[in-house]
């Protein structure tokens, strides 16, 4: 592959993710929409959001640290975009491999909690304290689920994994081998995305939106373009390692979307749960799936 | 409720100096006690007749007599019944006695009263401003207070004379008459 | 891009801090605050901070002629506003001696358990909004329209219906109407089984309110706690039975009750009294077709009625609790004195604030939500 | 409200075609997602949830509610504003983010409606910040709510919704008002006159005898005094 190959791969793999991000979001709102009989929004409404934040007038600093942060928070997604295969493009996946997206998927939490931090705002702080908690919850039984995949595959090439599991066809599918584990990741996933039941760091009748409270502007705009990229990195990471990836663009989207159409169902019928509720399910159900689930794959 | 209980709370309350009892109705009595007696009037119903629940303490401005009459609403849930114990104090200085270590709930209202009347409880836990925190002038429901001047000093409103209303004062129509001045012949029923 | 003065404010570093919980705060039921002092997120400190919504009602009443005051009463509280002009006109009523006929009480009592209907969907959809689930909210409010859609067609007011006025009620029954009630009735009903098992049997609802504001039967009874919050600890009072008004003494009911008072069993005790308003409505409907004659009493000139000297206290179980005006005459054409007690100026202050300390941070919109809380009853 | 002087503003000359094209997206976007900030100011508050929810839906509108206000768009006066509101109200609607709106809803903001008698509540909203629409009746309902957020929509998206400069260019009148009712030692913690600068829109109605008062009172910008654990006052007569 080429240089001009490779930077054209790079620039237009986070674009995709964000059209499709923005696709999912909608999606995403829908579903509320219909669970809650009501319309919902109109098509494009998640770039009317996002262009009109980005066109507010006023954008209220707190701070380098704070620019920073979101700049993390938007960066870690978008790099780590590039480490996703997608169908037709592979980017730096090869380089990176799994353990490096793992990583760069923890960033965007990190810059939201150095980002908030300088607000001083202390629903922002008590919000990012819930919100490394949550991600302390869900990334151990993420870990062993991606710990399974990659000793099943014997591998931490996305790429290969993908491969393996498009080899046999559906048989040959995460889903199907690793059943287990796939449910694990499943709820692993959702916790990831922050929705109902696991909404602990928003929260607004709590503690009024969490970390997003100092947020205007650019810097909501800035986490509405990560809302995008989380729900496509969170969705095509699941594809790849349960669901065989994707070989034509049409059966990738569909994986992507039915996967997240999942918790995003399930969202909007519970409630959200306190923070050590939150650890007590994730560290108890997901990580003993995930641990017999490994059993099984060694 | 019978007519056992109506004597027995009639022979209780006459142990108090100084008492006048009226029964409205049934389920409500209404006895009118010197302000010293109050605080045994409650200990009473409150100990010994099972009226545990302060409903509310209403205050009334008496200004021609220079009085404000403070009311205490009880209820029992034993013998479904209210007694409202009237008693009047000085306006000046406005003085009285909590009654919070009897009924808690007299704190909301000893505090409301305090605001609104400038009437000091003495062993209220709590005599802080609470709906009125910002407002510096006098307590506002008392009668002297005359809140449209107050607005006329302090605020303004917007003016709206369109002109379909300047047509219709013309003919002689849409102005509101002061009800004072607005007296119809009293219908026969 | 960057206004001069946003440095960020900093606090000496300390694990208590102190935090506006409102007014501006979707945890809040309506224009309010509590100043909680936390430490981590448990609350140390909880001071409510009322009067954002006071209008001086019971000065403006001392302004205005007695029949002006029946725009103004509702106004009083807003998610339930037809106890509050009954309450008015039942005090008028009294002083003048006014007999009201028999219809008129019946269609008061249609009215009063309409708008209960509505206010506790209204209130379990905000209790279930706090806790992050919007979907409850969001059918609760949806459902509680249509209630409001029969209170403008027999008031004329979708909110505010300011139809009961001293001596009977405004207008008659539109034809047809009691059919269409029934017809909400039922829908409503139908939803019931949607509600329980989207909302009251979630097992993370359940978990998350129960043991949330716990208070036991004994505090409930010192604290002043009145209405469905009462009747959550085991008490089974309400003003409609043990002090009687209208005709609540001809009808059959059940004062539903729990036990452990926490902001679960408040919110199930809501539920349950949404049953027995639904079956209320019900025996007024079946039993409305067959009480004829006059709705309301004949009053004098409104705009020249002196109502005779006197006071008089009356009470009504209103969705949040016991709702009473005092209400003083002295003889001329406006009140001398009113003063309303709100169920809320008990549960808003004192109760919020005692229930809150020891809760965390995340409990404290829950409990003012089951605790129906309603601000501007206690600003007034 | 002739007190206040209409400026003309010289618009930037733009050269660039697709700068316009640009600015009519932008607009459009605008007035195509319009977040509303969750603040119940008064008794109209009630309407709005049967708007936002299932049966009347705001958001096939675009329009959202938002917590706080550094993210909202509009600020949606529900009712009656009592004196105490009012403060919080003025500093809420200093700390959104420019462009804003302010929408009056009910009559009681429009002239103080059935309280006009009321001691406590403000009757004027235009005295104290500049109002976009006023949508009356009491309460309106949903319809009409949301009727008057399309109106909004529209006038937003032909570019006529500028209120909020307006505050900043008659900043004196505005505050002058405040400092009437609030009292003279009457500070916010936003710097607006700075913030006029920053954007341009300083003018001659920005500074005068009332930001004069201002600089005298002004205390260097702190966070808001929390009033937990007051001392007891002295018992009034």
């Amino acid at each position: 592959m080429s240089a001009t190959e490779l930077l054209i791969e790079l620039t237009l793999m986070p674009l995709v993710a964000f059209v499709v991000g923005m696709m999912m979001v909608l999606m995403m709102r829908r579903i509320a929409a219909k669970l809650q009989r009501r319309v919902g929004p109109p098509f494009f409404q998640p770039l009317y959001d996002i262009v009109k934040l980005h066109s507010k007038r006023t954008q209220v600093s707190h701070g380098l640290i704070h620019d920073i942060g979101i700049v993390m928070a938007m960066g870690g997604y978008i790099a780590a975009e590039t480490l996703l295969p997608v169908p037709g493009m592979n980017g730096i996946a090869e380089k990176g491999g799994i353990i490096t997206l793992l990583y760069l998927m923890m960033i965007p939490s990190l810059g939201l909690a150095l980002g908030v931090g300088q607000c001083a705002n202390p629903n922002g702080s008590i919000g990012i304290a819930r919100a490394l908690t949550a991600m302390l919850a869900y990334d151990i039984p993420l870990v062993i689920v991606v710990f399974g995949v990659a000793y099943a595959a014997g591998t931490t090439n996305l790429i290969d994994i993908i491969a393996t599991q498009q080899a046999g066809g559906f048989e040959t599918w995460g889903v199907t081998q690793m059943p287990l584990l796939a449910i694990a990741g499943l709820i692993a996933m959702h916790a990831s995305l922050g929705k109902q039941p696991f909404e602990i760091y928003i929260a607004p009748a709590e503690i009024a939106t969490g970390p997003m409270v100092e947020m205007g502007g650019k810097y909501l705009g800035g986490l509405f373009v990560m809302q995008c990229f989380q729900l496509y990195t969170t969705a095509v990471l699941y594809v790849s390692l349960f669901l065989g990836g994707g070989t034509t663009w049409f059966d990738f989207l569909l994986k992507s979307f039915l996967v997240l159409a999942i918790p995003m169902s399930i969202a909007y019928l519970f409630p959200r749960y306190r923070t050590e509720d939150l650890l007590r399910l994730m560290w108890k159900w997901p990580v003993m799936l995930g641990l017999i689930g490994i059993a099984f794959v060694i | 409720m019978s007519k056992q209980i109506t004597h027995w709370l009639d022979d209780l309350l006459a142990e108090i100096e100084g008492i006048v009892v009226r029964r409205k109705s049934s389920r409500r009595v209404r006895v009118d006690v010197p302000a010293d007696a109050l605080p045994a009037l409650l200990e009473l119903l409150q100990g010994r007749a099972g009226y545990i629940h302060l409903s509310a303490i209403s205050c009334v401005d008496w200004i021609k007599e220079d009085e404000f009459e403070l009311v205490y609403h009880v209820w029992s849930y034993e013998s479904h019944s209210l007694v409202s114990a009237h008693i009047r104090i000085a306006r000046e200085p406005g003085v009285y006695l909590s009654v919070y270590d009897l009924y808690q709930p007299a704190a909301f209202f000893e505090r409301d009263i305090h605001e609104m009347y400038g009437i000091h409880f003495e062993g209220s836990p709590n005599m802080e401003k609470f709906i009125l925190t910002e407002w510096d002038g006098p307590p506002p429901m008392r009668k002297e207070f005359d809140s449209e001047a107050y607005i006329n000093e302090h605020l303004s409103w917007q003016e709206y004379n369109p002109e379909w209303l300047q047509e219709l004062v013309a003919e002689g129509g849409g102005v509101i008459i002061p009800p004072e001045e607005q007296r119809f012949s009293q219908k026969k029923k | 891009m960057r206004p001069e003065n946003y440095e960020a404010q900093r606090q000496p570093p300390s694990n208590e801090f102190e935090l506006n919980f409102g007014p501006n705060h979707p945890g809040i039921e309506g224009n309010y605050a509590l100043k909680v002092k936390l430490h981590g997120d448990v609350v140390l400190e909880a001071q409510a901070d009322g009067g954002y919504l006071h209008r001086g009602f019971e000065k403006l009443m001392e302004q205005r002629l007695w029949i002006q005051n029946i725009a103004l009463v509702p106004r009083i509280c807003v998610p339930d506003p037809s106890p509050m002009e009954l309450c008015y006109s039942m005090a008028v009523e009294q002083l003048c001696g006014l007999h009201v006929p028999q219809r008129a009480n019946w269609i008061r009592v249609m009215q009063l358990e309409l708008s209960r209907i509505a206010a506790h969907l209204f209130t379990f959809g905000g209790h279930a909004a706090t806790t992050g689930m919007y979907s409850t909210m969001y059918w609760g409010v949806a459902d509680r329209d249509l209630v409001l859609d029969l209170f403008e067609e027999f008031t004329g007011g979708r909110v505010y219906s300011i139809y009961n006025i001293p001596g009977g009620v405004r207008r008659e029954l539109p034809s047809g109407f009691l059919q269409r009630v029934s017809e909400t009735l039922d829908y409503i009903e139908s939803r019931l089984p949607d509600y329980d098992n989207l909302f009251f049997k979630n097992q993370v609802f359940v978990k998350r309110a129960k043991d949330v504001g716990v208070m036991t039967q004994e505090q409930a009874l010192a604290w002043g706690v009145t209405g469905p919050n009462l009747r959550a600890t085991g008490l089974a009072f309400d003003v409609r039975r043990d002090d009687p008004y209208l005709i609540y003494d001809q009808l059959e009911f059940e004062i539903p009750t729990e036990e452990s008072g926490d902001a679960w069993a408040r919110t199930l005790v809501r539920r349950h009294e949404l049953m027995e308003s639904i079956r209320i409505v019900r025996q007024v409907v079946e039993a409305l077709p067959d009480i004829h004659g006059p709705i309301r009493a004949p009053i004098p000139n409104p705009l020249a009625w002196n109502v005779p000297a006197g006071e008089t206290y009356t009470r009504v179980e209103s969705s949040k609790g016991e709702l009473c005006y005092y209400v003083v005459s002295d003889g001329g054409p406006k009140p001398y004195r009113v003063h309303v007690r709100g169920p809320s100026s008990m549960h808003a202050v004192q109760v919020l604030e005692k229930l809150s300390v020891g809760s965390r941070i995340e409990d404290i919109a829950q409990t003012m939500f089951s605790l129906d809380a309603c601000p501007p009853e206690v600003d007034r | 409200m002739s007190s206040i002087k209409q400026i003309p503003v010289v618009e930037a000359k733009r050269t660039n075609p697709l700068a316009r094209v640009f600015d009519d997206l932008v607009r459009f976007c605008r007035s195509r997602s319009l977040f509303i900030l969750h603040y119940c100011t008064g008794c109209g508050a009630i309407e709005l949830p049967p708007a936002m929810t299932s049966r009347f839906d705001m958001e096939r509108l675009g329009i959202q509610p938002m917590v706080s206000p550094r993210q909202a768009d509009i600020l949606l006066i529900t009712g009656y504003v009592s004196i105490k509101t009012l403060k919080r109200v003025i500093l809420t609607y200093e700390q959104m983010g420019s462009p804003k709106y302010v929408i009056g809803i009910c009559s009681c903001t429009v002239n103080g409606g059935m309280y006009w008698q009321s001691y406590a509540t403000a009757k004027k909203l235009d005295e104290y910040m500049p109002v976009d629409l006023y949508i009356a009746g009491c309460m309106p309902r949903p319809e009409a709510v949301i009727e008057g957020l399309q109106q909004l929509m529209d006038r937003i998206h032909a570019g006529e919704a500028n209120s909020w400069e307006d505050y900043y260019r008659n900043y004196d009148y505005y505050l002058g008002n405040q400092q009437k009712l609030f009292g003279e030692d009457w500070q916010t913690p936003t710097d607006v006159i700075s913030e006029a600068k920053h954007y341009d829109l300083l003018s001659n109605g920005t500074l005068g005898d009332h930001t004069r008062l201002l600089e005298q009172h002004q205390k260097p910008l702190e966070a808001l005094e929390m009033r937990l654990g007051h001392e007891q006052k002295e018992p009034a007569k």
